[in-house]
């Protein structure tokens, strides 16, 4: 609700549920903090302000009101912290769903764009090696490896399958850049040299945008792509289409 | 007692011989008076003004880019030829315009800029230098001629860092973190390797770092040596523990930036790939520069080593002169001030072990997100403690709202809102979806200035006394205090709206492209850079008031503010040497309204 | 009361900044003393800052990229024993001050001073140089097996070890362009010169030809896989190498790796604090009135900044015995 | 509090004839000069101990690294306490050089951890 009223933009994945949810829990706690605290201080500042209350005391508030508040705080933040907090991580970067149940794609950065590089119908992605990078093969596929026959790149769309789980395989060619994907509640730097795996599982079907969300240089505020949330069937049909343009001869014998 | 005087010191010591005997030297030329100075209180002149200087010098930069940000590609208005004409064509446009590149150039200049050279010296460098030895009791800094060898590192960064907008390719643009990859390479193509903003940034910042070092070794050295006779150490004002702490901080975290600077350095101009990886493409071609091996990740430990500890150094002296003043406001002793002091020292210690907090999109195992969340949740124990204790000290007391009090009250619920907007932050699931948004800049900016600067705005009216002899207008401070707090309220509020929506940082046109994410919140842009506008403004009135005041503000004497701590013990402003009589210290800090005395403070040094 | 106040702290009346040269009873420290700790605890930091680099590149670093065995050990040992002696000579400098014995504080220094002048000597005039003519090839890996016989990896892979990626040697012959082409052919006239073979070298436009290190003229042989504390002669064998395999190549420089990236920021940054602390103890030997002139007027003085100056020599002592094991034994 | 027997310098000298004298604890200064000699010595043994070291095979590299750290370490453990008179030195330097070891030692092991514990399934192209 107070995320609502503070204007959160809305929710399309599995797991956001649960980060929307702690940050609700979160700003309730800092709503209930800073009200209780900003009344007592306007109070403080209304009622012992010199005119009114000419005679200072020297000992002020008397009693523990004040550590027993911040014990109460230690405990929620604790809670926050042990019961949801750690719990969700762990789930994001132990359990990461295996190659059977999820969509794998890599997502490689570059100044300025996004290549989102399909496995293909075989599931298996194509050797890459920087010596054969041209404009037209911006991951340096191996022309001589089978395996990469059927691969496709798009730039800067993504396409998943509703309802599927997507582990997205981050990393960059040149600087890093950062996917963030504020519907469906995600983030991972594009580090060069790494390449770090990122999952969600999208539940609504519909195009929303993706941040680099790493300064990257002059280009970085519009280096904005799309992940298109689809039905099987649409993303067949694009997978397809994507297979026809890019590798003719492979596209006809499927 | 001159004897032993001589004995100690030897009476042969060179400044002796060239005359800083008991009084005042009418010989001293403007040179060796306001220039080459070893006294601290100079000194702490020296940088406050710089440090105010560059602090405004940040704000045009920002003034400029909240132009862009609410009407994107429109030229800056008025100005736009001149600062064509002042920052070239990498900057601006022909026709007036930020380019996307100097909005780079002005966000990274802004942030460095704040930080190491505006706050940093002003707050740490600038109030510390002044107050610390007086308040203390000392004749001067423990080594004044090192005092005066740091400003002078510090102003030579300053030179340097400045000078770096009027190289080709203007100043550095990689943000004021300057990850590698992209600052490694940055300015490289085709220019000289030294002559360019990154490269001069680096060494520029390398400068910076050693006079903080310089610094911060001489005031923990003066506070543990220079304490006047019982000024034990429960009896300090808590603004030197504030400051005591900062330097440990500063001591300590400093040097691993540093060391990484070097290393950026090297990488830059000797080809070694400390933060380069292998396999690094510029354009189309793997980059041949760089013999690979590096780690672009390193960078980020080494940086945020130094710079959460640094939000630290940013906040602490703030609090402190906070607490000078509600004390002496409230005329009340601080609710709390033991636990203040451990919590200090608590804060300062655990800000070492959270820095990975920054980095939680690196790609972080389970074992290293849980350990820095949990360190992160703990250091905000002590921040609720140090905040709760100086709204609990407002009770009871019968408070003073003038100009300093004002913005020291300001800075409670305002600090308040930054720190608490930080706890969702240090939750790495929720910074999954708020990391790198304008929330988190929402954050920073309600701590740094609601928080830090208007700490050091009610120390400026506070101590302006001491150092000129007279007082700020008043009225002036109402109007100043009202204008800033409304309209900095509307720069940063509508951040945390904006960040939730999912705008980002960084973005030069402020979201035009994005119209998913910002369009709902787009309108806010225009709303945040009036504000920032009409600040601005109200900045004019402090600026007027200060130089005025000089020689036109209302004449004080020692103590025009009833205080209690020694630096109101000394005459107005201080003579070469500070205290005009033997100091010895009875009571605590804060001794205000004490059941049964007749004034309403007992000055530490009075017996009874 | 009042005596009792001015007898420890005398100076609070004067406008002298006290505990200059007298300690501050409730510390028991004089300020200096107190100041230089803290530098140098912050020195422990700036290294710490290098270190732990050179601790988290060398984890990250792929087997076979990461050097050993090419620093010259019996020259860093000797440097290694000059720092040590030193350090012994500057207590002793420091002592003979206490003892005021003025004559024994000279030679002591004197000594401490020209330990510091040899090992800087020999760090720059030799070590550094040295390596700058040193030249060393990485081949891609998909061309290894061309250069199976300078490589030797089938036997590094028999017998467990990392294998190796790296020619090392001195060039005689740089393709063309190279920025390293003068240096080939200065060595390439010693090499005639030394062994009689003046057309062993035939100038080809895109090969290295280097003369090999003893490792890769041999690199099956078992004695090869330990790195060796007097190094071996470079031997007479060639290796003919061709840019098109080779991923980098580079002389021993910072550039070449980021163990010689770490090697030369870290022994360099020493270096520094080598070159410091000898203008350092210069001045401090010399009649200045700062130096030695200060010992007429109060040698309590002088030994206290011969006191800090030698904490920090020692401690630069104390950065060298990890900077020696750690590049040139492990 | 430290032993008053390595303390050089706090002795009160209270009139200015007395700076020039041979300060009371000369003799014990006298003394400490044989120990500095066999620490020196100590140390050159070490640095053979670790280059020796270095040449035996214990069972893997970083066996061979541990070792030698640890005679580094005892080293520089030597230099810090006699040469440098950390033993016995006063209570205030002692306390902000063990806040100084834990920081660094805090900076080494937590850069260690990150490295070591990525989120499963990093792959990392390094050499
Ligand atoms: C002075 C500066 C300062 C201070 C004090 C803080 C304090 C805190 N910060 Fe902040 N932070 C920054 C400056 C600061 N920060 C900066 C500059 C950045 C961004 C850098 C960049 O990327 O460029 C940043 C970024 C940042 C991040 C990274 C976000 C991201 O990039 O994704 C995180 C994450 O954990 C964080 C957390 C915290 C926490 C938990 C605190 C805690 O210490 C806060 C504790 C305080 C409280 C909990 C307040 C208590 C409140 C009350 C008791 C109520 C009082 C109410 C009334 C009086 C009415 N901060
Ligand atoms: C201490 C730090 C500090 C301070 C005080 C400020 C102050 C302000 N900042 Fe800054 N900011 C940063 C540190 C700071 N900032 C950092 C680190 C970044 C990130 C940079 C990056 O991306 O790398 C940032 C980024 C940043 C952005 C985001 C840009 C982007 O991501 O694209 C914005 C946007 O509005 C902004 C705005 C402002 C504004 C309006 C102020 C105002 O509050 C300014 C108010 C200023 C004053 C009130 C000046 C008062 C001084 C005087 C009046 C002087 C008087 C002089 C004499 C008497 C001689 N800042
Ligand atoms: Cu790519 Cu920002
Ligand atoms: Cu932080």
């Amino acid at each position: 609700m107070l995320n609502k009223w503070m204007g959160i933009v809305p929710n399309a994945s599995e797991h956001g549920r649960s980060v929307e949810h702690m940050l609700e829990v979160c700003h309730w706690f800092m709503l209930l903090l800073f009200v209780c605290w900003g009344t007592f201080f306007l109070i403080s500042v209304y009622k012992f302000r010199k005119s009114r209350h000419p005679k200072a005391d020297y000992h002020g508030v008397r009693g523990s009101a004040s550590s027993h508040a911040e014990v109460a705080v230690i405990l929620i933040e604790a809670t926050l912290l042990l019961g949801f907090a750690v719990p969700l991580w762990n789930k994001r970067v132990v359990d990461v769903p295996d190659q059977s149940e999820a969509m794998r794609i890599r997502a490689i950065g570059e100044q300025y764009a996004w290549n989102f590089h399909y496995a293909g119908p075989d599931g298996v992605f194509g050797r890459q090696n920087a010596i054969f990078v041209t404009p037209s093969n911006p991951l340096g596929l191996d022309p001589t490896d089978p395996a990469g026959g059927d691969d496709i790149v798009s730039k800067n769309e993504l396409h998943v399958i509703n309802q599927r789980p997507v582990v997205l395989e981050v990393s960059s060619k040149d600087v890093i850049h950062a996917v963030s994907i504020p519907h469906m509640r995600v983030a991972q730097d594009a580090i060069p040299g790494t390449r770090v795996p990122l999952w969600f599982r999208p539940i609504r079907v519909g195009k929303f945008e993706i941040v680099c969300a790493q300064l990257c240089g002059a280009g970085h505020f519009a280096m904005r792509s799309l992940i298109l949330v689809e039905k099987q069937e649409a993303f067949d049909a694009f997978q397809k289409e994507t297979m026809s343009m890019q590798h003719p001869a492979t596209a006809s014998v499927n | 007692m001159s004897t032993i005087a001589t004995a100690d010191t030897g009476h042969h010591d060179a400044t002796k011989e060239h005359g800083h005997g008991e009084h005042h030297h009418p010989e001293l030329g403007f040179l060796q008076r306001w220039v080459f100075s070893t006294d601290h209180k100079v000194i702490g002149l020296q940088y406050a003004v710089t440090g105010l200087s560059f602090l405004f010098f940040g704000f045009l930069l920002m003034l400029v880019m909240r132009w862009q940000l609410a009407s994107p590609g429109q030229p800056v208005p008025m100005v736009g030829a001149f600062l064509r004409s002042v920052f070239g064509q990498t900057v601006m446009t022909d026709a007036g315009a930020l380019t996307a590149a100097g909005y780079n150039v002005f966000g990274a200049m802004h942030g460095t800029i704040m930080v190491f050279f505006g706050i940093v010296p002003v707050a740490v460098a600038g109030f510390g230098n002044f107050v610390v030895p007086l308040q203390i009791g000392a004749p001067d800094m423990a080594f004044p001629k090192l005092n005066m060898a740091s400003f002078w590192c510090f102003f030579t960064s300053c030179v340097i860092m400045t000078g770096s907008f009027f190289v080709p390719g203007s100043a550095a643009k990689s943000g004021w973190t300057a990850y590698p990859p992209l600052a490694g390479i940055a300015d490289l193509e085709g220019g000289n390797i030294w002559l360019n903003g990154q490269t001069i940034w680096l060494i520029a910042m390398v400068f910076n770092i050693t006079g903080s070092l310089l610094g911060s070794i001489n005031f923990i050295t003066t506070i543990i040596q220079l304490r006047a006779p019982g000024l034990t150490w429960m009896r300090l004002p808590f603004f030197v523990w504030a400051q005591f702490v900062t330097a440990f901080l500063l001591v300590l975290a400093f040097p691993p930036l540093e060391a990484a600077g070097f290393m950026q350095l090297t990488d830059r101009v000797l080809g070694t790939s400390f933060f380069m990886p292998t396999g690094l493409m510029i354009g189309q071609s793997v980059a041949q520069t760089w013999s690979g091996g590096g780690s672009p990740i390193l960078w980020q430990h080494l940086f945020w080593f130094l710079a959460h500890p640094e939000v630290y150094v940013l906040i602490l002296p703030a609090i402190g002169i906070v607490s000078e003043v509600v004390a002496n406001n409230t005329r009340k002793p601080l609710h709390g001030y033991k636990a203040m002091v451990y919590s200090v020292f608590v804060l300062g210690f655990l800000s070492f072990i959270v820095w990975a907090h920054h980095m939680y999109m690196t790609g972080m195992g389970a074992k290293v997100a849980a350990f820095f969340q949990v360190t992160t949740i703990m250091i905000s124990v002590p921040s609720v403690i140090l905040l709760t204790s100086l709204l609990m000290s407002l009770w009871g007391g019968s408070i003073r709202f003038n100009t300093p009090m004002l913005f020291a009250t300001a800075f409670l619920p305002m600090f308040g809102l930054g720190g608490l907007t930080g706890i969702p932050l240090a939750f790495n699931a929720v910074d999954l979806f708020l990391h790198d948004t304008y929330y988190v800049i929402g954050h920073f900016h309600y701590v740094v200035a609601p928080g830090t600067i208007f700490g050091l705005f009610a120390g400026v009216y506070f101590w302006y006394p001491k150092v000129t002899g007279r007082k700020m207008s008043e009225f002036l401070g109402h109007v100043h205090f009202w204008g800033s707090l409304i309209t900095i309220n509307g720069i940063f509020f509508p951040m945390f709206l904006q960040g939730m929506a999912g705008v980002h940082r960084r973005w030069y046109d402020g979201g035009v492209t994005y119209e998913q994410l910002a369009g709902p919140v787009l309108h806010w842009n225009m709303v945040m850079t009036v504000s920032a506008g009409l600040l601005a403004l109200f900045q004019l009135v402090f600026i007027w008031n200060f130089f005025t005041s000089w020689k036109l503000g209302q004449k004080v004497g020692r103590n025009p503010w009833d205080a209690t701590t020694l630096d109101w013990d000394t005459p107005t402003p201080p003579p070469h040497g500070n205290f005009d009589k033997p100091l010895m210290v009875y009571r605590g800090p804060y001794e205000y309204s004490v059941p049964g005395h007749p004034t309403d403070f007992i000055p530490q040094t009075e017996k009874v | 009361m009042s005596n009792l106040i001015s007898k420890y702290f005398p100076l609070f009346t004067d406008k002298e900044v006290p505990h200059t040269v007298q300690a501050r009873p409730d510390t028991g420290l004089y300020s200096a003393k107190l100041g230089i700790w803290l530098f140098l605890a912050s020195e422990v930091m700036l290294f710490g800052g290098l270190f732990s680099a050179y601790i988290f590149l060398r984890i990250g670093a792929e087997p076979g990229y990461w050097p050993s065995g090419l620093l010259n050990v019996p020259v860093g040992t000797m440097n290694t024993a000059i720092l040590i002696i030193s350090s012994v000579t500057v207590v002793f400098a420091w002592a003979a001050l206490k003892m005021r014995q003025l004559g024994k504080y000279r030679l002591y220094m004197l000594i401490t001073i020209l330990c510091g002048a040899i090992f800087l000597t020999v760090k720059l005039s030799y070590e550094w140089p040295a390596k700058f003519n040193h030249f060393g090839v990485f081949i891609k890996k998909e061309s290894a097996s061309k250069y199976e016989a300078f490589l030797g990896n089938k036997h590094l892979e028999v017998t467990g070890q990392n294998p190796r990626w790296e020619i090392t040697g001195h060039l005689l012959d740089a393709p063309k362009g190279s920025s390293y082409a003068h240096q080939a052919e200065h060595n390439a006239e010693h090499f005639a010169h030394e062994t009689g073979r003046h057309d062993a070298v035939t100038p080809a436009e895109d090969d290295y030809v280097i003369q090999v290190d003893a490792v890769n003229a041999n690199p099956s042989d078992k004695d090869n896989d330990r790195p060796h504390f007097w190094p071996r002669e470079t031997s007479t064998t060639l290796a003919v190498i061709n840019a098109k395999d080779v991923e980098s190549a580079s002389v021993f420089a910072p550039r070449h790796s980021t163990y010689f990236a770490t090697y030369f920021l870290i022994t360099g940054l020493h270096g520094l604090h080598v070159l410091g602390g000898i203008l350092v103890f210069l001045y401090l030997w010399l009649p200045f009135p700062g130096g030695t002139g200060l010992y007429k007027t109060n040698p309590e003085h002088l030994a206290n900044r011969v006191e800090i100056a030698g904490l920090f020599w020692h401690f630069v002592d104390l950065v060298w015995i990890f900077v020696f094991p750690i590049f040139y034994l492990l | 509090m430290s032993a008053p027997h390595t303390d050089h310098s706090s002795q009160p000298v209270l009139d200015s004839s007395s700076i020039h004298d041979v300060p009371a604890n000369a003799a014990e200064i006298a003394s400490h000069a044989v120990e500095y000699l066999k620490v020196g010595a100590a140390l050159l043994v070490l640095t053979g101990v670790t280059v020796g070291l270095s040449y035996v095979d214990f069972g893997s590299r970083n066996m061979n690294i541990v070792v030698g750290m640890i005679v580094a370490t005892i080293k520089a453990g030597l230099v810090a306490a006699i040469f440098m008179h950390l033993k016995g030195e006063k209570i205030t330097i002692w306390r902000f050089l063990v806040m100084t070891g834990i920081f660094a030692a805090g900076l080494f092991f937590l850069t260690y951890l990150a490295h070591s514990d990525p989120i499963s399934g990093t792959f990392h192209a390094t050499h």
